[in-house]
């Protein structure tokens, strides 16, 4: 396992590609592992204490993350647990795996996402599970539990995997979804825009879009692209 | 108090001023609310009163005016007085929202900080 | 002598200049070359002392080199000639270029993204458009000559004049515009991506799908108007801010778009914004073919990323994500939401601008530049991407920006080497 | 001054086949050896390798709202990193790039001169300012007249000289190089939501056809003696059944005489090609094209589609309108005044897509059947796909046996719906080397270019291979690997890319046509002014001058 603490608070944000593949490698290759500050090209231990305890493929993030970009970023296996916030594209493109986040995540938390589990205790920022710019598909496998609440711009374009939310989540819920599911247990704004298929559930308020059509205790559509996608209450 | 959904946004005045900010004719091209006829009386407003805007990202004192909206919406013009109150979240666009705050609208005898006052408390 | 008008996106190349007076120009175009009124500065200002122009740009260097993340913001109110250096200063430094549109229409640049942008140049518009709605845009106050050179009373060869045309304003309040439109709609605010996507399922055939009020539109207005939309012969929405600043941002534009696209299927219609700055546009444009995107570009790691939600200016100085900026033609500081100004407080601040503003007050470095249209002669693009060649016509003691920033490039290119 | 020492040169147009030889480079043109000091030459050791001269692209969207606006579309092209910036500018772009990886991507392919061939005419000043942007290329730039409505209201009014005097003052504002023509007549029934579905359909407002729209745009452009003939985007693109209007259109030609040069190019023919009446039924029409070609005084180039992702866009409105409903895919179209209009999309070809694949089939027919001497190779960028594949088509062409791999590769549709598995010709490297420079250079009318004869331009590449060894037919790969990245690339003088690698940045020309002295320019003073009061800019204000321009290059016509 693998232990990284910052050095300093971060002022300029880090991108640090670091995936639980590197708690393998030994420690002269973890202490040089390439990582960014603004224009300026570092290594991990520059910025990072860092601590190699056996060769679990496990990272253990502890401190503020919430300015380091790209954590987990197409991970493929392993594990990350990182005990404070963590900063945008976390577990993006992810294949397999898990990361546990204790505190908040930011945007882009799961994009793309392919398998693997992304577990979050606070709240979740905007993108999540979401299609980068120009992509046609968003989350397609894996699951994403958010226990607290989340952003805008929720599982666009998802076309597989599951993303849950115990609080409340934003405006623009499964937009252009085409399959998966994501659950709310809390409220949330405008859904299931030019749903194709999926499923939505909410428990909480949500406000409907002109473009579905109840049945049977249910709301089909987005009937503009005729869609099957569903809406449902979550009982 | 009352609460209203705020809008901002280009007037002609504040146009023609833009590019002269400093000046007494930006100050007042920029720092007034406009509400509905109703919204205004209810506040026991005249012109040149002046009232405090309150939204859950700030507050700001402006000259209230009246305006042809409908009741429950009023109007700032763009600038650095309703940036105060705008909502600054960009929600994943990088687009902060101008349009579209949940505000509170109350008779103040504060008054009008200029632009450099307004820099200051920022 | 002919002047092209460099206040807003409708960019009037039709202006006479005249011994210190213009004609023809609006009210904002008049306050533009009335410069008589404009608080400018003698020379550059370096921690308020006044210096060369080479002192100035010298000391702006450093700054730039020594920062980790520099931010380069502005760019809607000057030429193409400097945006384009700008573009390249962004690079070289590893630094983000950001520009106006990103507190104005870059919601619309994600949502052509998602779409694309079925639309027109004015001339299209003004020639062919049967139809006009005005959506969220009020041109009466922010472009007073549009509707005579372009759109609501503009002559054209095939629609003659404002008799044979129908203007519909879609809007949260009756503005200006509203008052001289054959037809207004009041919506609720927050409304417009419900009411596009009730009039996409109108027009779908899934009327039934519509409830009977839609963001405070009554469902049979609906009906009338998506009516008017599918019969005319050739239309065109032109949207303003109130889509793209109110919630729903680049989904209000998307949605928009989608029921363009969906228009096409019966007639012909075509979507644009209503661009704000003279030259906003060519600063999407410029680092477009330099950069492969318009706006939010982080030049970081050596090569161009875009990110919106994290390389905005507005989200770069709310994350405190970078440790200086360079201004350039525009003023932040009055424009920026205040927790984004908080941060710019904070860093050192180089601004170029031909005027004083509200950026100037928390400016380390103020460098005077020369006014374009008036002073400086360069390239602009109108709010549909057509060029046209600013005038110069006066002379002035001012660099312009173009000027200083060659410098600036250049003498950052030596302090790296 | 260079020395390009003991290179084995092809040269098509000098009628040199492989031969060892010497060349010598002054002040940017080829000299002859006496010419130089030989001592203060920096010189080049070309020993065994191929030497030719300077690639020229007749046809390829680099520069102007079309590709900038597909740019802003797709982000998703954008992402790919071609180069981190440092001695030259950052480069990304998959098969969209930014500008100055276009230039750079050229330069190392061995090409040094580039037409953008769709300028919306109001839009030339954008065009000249990304063209200007695009380093290592001299570029041409072609604007649209085929909807133009004034060109329409010449053609109704049977007005040659006007059309003439038009045409002079339309590339003099554009600063353009020639008469392009897109779809002519149906983008302005677009308008209204038409097309042009024959020769002889009528566009509306006007009553003309576009039968003869083109046969006046050629005959106005032929008496001005233009250095290019009209350049035309047939009607019908991309529909089922189209090359039955390629045809009618090809034979247009033979009302008109040029003992120099063809009197009209057809581009991108690939996507004019299309046998059936449906996709379902589609097939080649390649092989009727190609006799046709081949008996009229025209050229083509070839449109070739690679598979892989690309982007259509065109100045044919309509037919991107069309793509848009096909694919579902998004769609930006652009009216343009009352002038042009156009329109993008994003596509790509798939190997196991049965449409996809004839595409790819017809575009390699064509430049198998036409005659060598009428056929560029071409993948109108980036509507076929990347210019950077170049060395792909050219290796197909060369080799039936790399044909026949690729054919088991794709959709077996194209067995039956092509000629191509039936086609035994094998390019010779002379062919090839004409297909790419000589042949685009006569096309085009630029003598200084495509070739390496006395007075050239010293546009130059060096290829990694010795001619006289390789047997281009079985050695196919080599040839794909030698044609994909040149060894050298000498741009007027200068070395810009060395052992496969860019050394230096330098900057073009922009070559325009100047025919302004050859019309009575008062012919159509009414008619611009009674016109421009319907446009959005002051006449004054319409067009670019050279004095905006990087490097402009005036060629006069006399």
């Amino acid at each position: 396992m693998l232990v990284l603490r910052p050095k300093t608070k971060f002022d300029i944000s880090v991108e640090a590609e670091i995936t639980p593949e590197l708690a393998t490698k030994n420690l002269k290759e973890i202490e040089n592992f390439q990582i960014y500050c603004g224009n300026r090209t570092l290594k991990l231990k520059d910025l990072f204490e860092i601590s190699k305890q056996g060769d679990e493929k496990k990272i253990l993030l502890e401190g503020d993350f919430s300015k380091v970009k790209y954590i987990g970023f197409g991970m493929d296996g392993g594990e990350i647990i990182v005990k404070g916030n963590v900063g945008t594209h976390c577990g993006a493109l992810m294949k397999n795996g898990k990361i546990v986040i204790e505190g908040n995540a930011d945007d882009w938390l799961g994009a793309e996402m392919k398998g693997g589990e992304i577990i979050v205790k606070g709240n979740a920022a905007n993108l999540v599970g979401s299609a980068y710019y120009g992509d046609l598909a968003g989350m397609s496998g894996g699951k994403i539990l958010i226990e607290g609440n989340a952003g805008n711009y929720i599982g666009d374009k998802m076309t597989g995997g599951i993303i849950e939310i115990k609080g409340d989540a934003g405006d623009f819920i499964g937009t252009e979804m085409r399959g998966g599911q994501i659950i709310i247990h809390g409220s949330c704004g405008f859904v299931g825009s030019d749903m194709r298929g999926g499923e939505i559930i909410i428990k909480g308020n949500f406000e409907l879009l002109p473009s579905f059509v109840e049945k049977e205790g249910f709301w089909i559509g987005d009937v503009n692209v005729k869609g099957e996608g569903k809406i449902k209450k979550l009982q | 108090m009352i609460e209203v959904e705020l809008v901002t946004g280009r007037t002609l005045e504040q146009g023609a001023t833009v590019e002269e900010k400093l000046t007494e004719n930006y100050f007042y091209a920029v720092n007034y609310i406009e509400l509905n006829e109703e919204d205004f009386a209810s506040l026991k407003l005249k012109d040149g009163d002046r009232v405090k805007v309150k939204t859950k990202f700030g507050e700001v004192v402006v000259f209230a005016k009246k305006g042809d909206l409908p009741k429950g919406v009023a109007f700032m013009p763009l600038g650095p007085y309703a940036n105060i109150v705008i909502d600054p979240n960009t929600a994943g666009t990088g687009m902060p929202k101008f349009k579209g705050v949940r505000a509170k609208i109350e008779k103040t005898e504060e008054r009008v900080l200029s632009i450099r006052e307004l820099l200051e408390v920022i | 002598m002919n002047i092209v008008c460099t206040f807003c996106g409708s960019v009037c190349d039709d202006g006479i200049y005249e011994e210190g007076k213009v004609k023809r120009l609006c009210k904002l175009g008049s306050s533009k070359f009335s410069i008589e009124n404009k608080q400018r500065l003698k020379a550059p200002l370096v921690d308020g002392k006044e210096v060369s122009y080479e002192e100035a740009i010298e000391k702006a260097a450093e700054i730039l080199v020594n920062a980790k993340r520099p931010l380069l913001y502005g760019w809607a109110s000057t030429a193409n000639e400097a945006i384009r250096l700008g573009v390249i200063l962004a690079e070289k430094l590893g630094g983000i270029y950001d520009q106006c549109a990103s507190v104005c229409h870059a919601p619309g640049v994600l949502a052509v993204i998602e779409e694309g942008l079925p639309g027109g140049t004015l001339g299209s518009i003004k020639n062919r458009a049967e139809t006009i709605v005005f959506w969220g845009a009020n041109p009466m106050e922010a472009h007073p000559r549009h509707g005579v050179r372009y759109s609501i009373s503009a002559k054209g060869i095939l629609v003659k004049d404002r008799k044979h045309r129908k203007v519909i304003v879609v809007d949260v309040r009756k503005t200006k515009t509203a008052k001289v439109a054959d037809m207004f709609v009041q919506i609720n605010p927050g409304s417009d991506f419900a009411i596009f996507t009730a009039l996409r399922s109108i027009l779908n055939g899934n009327e039934n799908a519509v409830p009977s009020e839609v963001g405070g539109v009554k469902k049979e207005q609906l009906i009338e108007l998506a009516n008017i939309l599918k019969n005319t012969k050739y239309g065109a929405i032109l949207y303003g801010l109130g889509v793209s600043q109110s919630r729903g941002r680049d989904r209000n534009v998307e949605a928009a778009i989608k029921l363009v696209q969906l228009l096409n299927r019966f007639t012909r219609w075509v979507i644009w914004p209503m661009r704000g700055h003279y030259n906003v546009v060519g600063a999407g444009e410029i680092p477009a073919w330099e950069a492969g995107y318009q706006y939010a570009i982080d030049f970081s790691r050596g090569y161009p990323r875009f990110f919106p939600n994290e390389f905005s200016a507005v989200e770069v100085l709310k994350r405190g994500d970078c440790d200086a900026a360079l201004v350039v033609a525009s003023d932040p500081a009055a424009h920026f939401p205040a927790a984004a100004v908080k941060h710019l407080k904070k860093i050192p601040v180089i601004q170029i601008d031909p005027y004083i503003n509200m950026t100037s007050l928390l400016a380390k470095i103020i460098i005077p530049s020369a006014i374009y249209g008036l002073e400086a002669e360069g390239s602009a693009y109108r709010m549909d991407g057509v060029v046209l060649r600013l005038k110069k016509v006066v002379d002035s003691p001012y660099w312009t920006d173009e000027d200083i920033l060659e410098l600036l490039l250049k003498r950052v290119e030596e302090l790296k080497r | 001054m260079l020395y390009i020492k003991n290179g084995i040169v092809v040269d098509p147009k000098n009628k040199i086949k492989a031969e060892k030889m010497d060349i010598f480079i002054k002040d940017g043109k080829i000299v002859e050896e006496k010419d130089v000091k030989k001592s203060e030459c920096k010189v080049i050791d070309a020993s065994g390798k191929l030497v030719v001269a300077g690639g020229v692209e007749l046809h390829s969207h680099i520069a102007g709202s079309k590709i900038n606006t597909g740019r802003v579309m797709r982000p998703e092209e954008m992402r790919y990193v071609r180069l981190v910036a440092g001695k030259f500018r950052a480069c990304v772009g998959r098969i969209l790039m930014n500008a100055p990886a276009i230039g750079y991507e050229y330069a190392k392919m061995g090409y040094t001169t580039a037409v953008e061939p769709a300028v919306p005419p109001i839009g030339s000043p954008h065009t000249h300012e990304e063209l200007d942007s695009i380093p290592m290329l001299d570029k041409l730039a072609l604007p649209v007249f085929g909807n133009w409505h004034l060109v329409l209201k010449f053609v109704a009014e049977k007005n040659i000289e006007k059309l003439k005097a038009f045409i002079a003052w339309a590339l003099e504002r554009t600063k353009g190089f020639g008469v392009k023509v897109v779809n002519p007549g149906g983008v302005e029934a677009w308008m209204y939501g038409g097309n042009m579905k024959s020769l002889d359909d009528k566009v509306p407002g006007f009553g003309v056809t576009p039968r003869e729209i083109i046969l006046s745009l050629v005959e106005a452009n032929e008496k001005l003696k233009l250095p290019h003939s009209v350049h035309l985007h047939c009607n019908n693109l991309g529909i089922p059944g189209n090359y039955t209007t390629t045809v009618e259109s090809i034979k247009l030609a033979s009302k008109f005489s040029n003992d120099k040069r063809q009197v009209l190019h057809i581009t991108h023919v690939q996507f004019n090609a299309y046998a059936g009446d449906s996709w379902r039924n589609v097939a080649s029409g390649a092989a009727e094209i190609a006799k046709a070609v081949n008996s009229e005084n025209v050229t083509i180039d070839m449109g070739q589609a690679i598979f892989g992702p690309a982007t259509a866009m065109t100045g044919d409105a309509p037919f991107q309108f069309t793509l848009h409903k096909l694919l579902g895919a998004r769609w930006s179209n652009k009216d343009s005044e009352v002038e042009s209009g156009a329109g993008i999309v994003p596509i790509a070809y798939l190997p196991s897509n049965p449409v996809h694949t004839v595409q790819w089939a017809i575009g390699l027919e064509l430049g198998l059947l036409c005659d060598s001497n009428k056929v560029v190779i071409a993948t109108d960028y980036p509507n076929g796909g990347p210019f950077t594949e170049y060395a792909y088509v050219i290796a197909m062409l060369m080799s039936k046996k790399m044909r026949e791999n690729e054919l088991k590769r794709v959709h077996q549709y194209a067995q039956k719906a092509t000629v191509l598995p039936t086609i035994e010709t094998e390019r010779t490297l002379e062919e090839v080397i004409n297909m790419t420079r000589s042949l685009p250079a006569k096309i085009l009318g630029l003598e200084n270019k495509g070739h390496l004869g006395i007075g050239a331009d010293a546009d130059v590449a060096i290829y990694d291979m010795n001619p006289l060894e390789v047997d281009t037919s079985s050695e196919f790969e080599k040839v794909y690997k030698v044609f994909k990245t040149a060894l050298y690339t000498i741009k007027g003088g200068e070395i810009i890319v060395k052992d496969k690698e860019l050394v230096k940045e330098v900057w073009g020309r922009t070559f325009w046509i100047d025919a302004t002295k050859k019309v009575d320019p008062s012919l159509i003073k009414q008619d611009l002014e009674d016109y421009f009061k319907y446009y959005t800019v002051e006449i004054e204000n319409y067009g670019v001058d050279e004095a905006w321009m990087r490097n402009p290059q005036r060629i006069k016509v006399v």
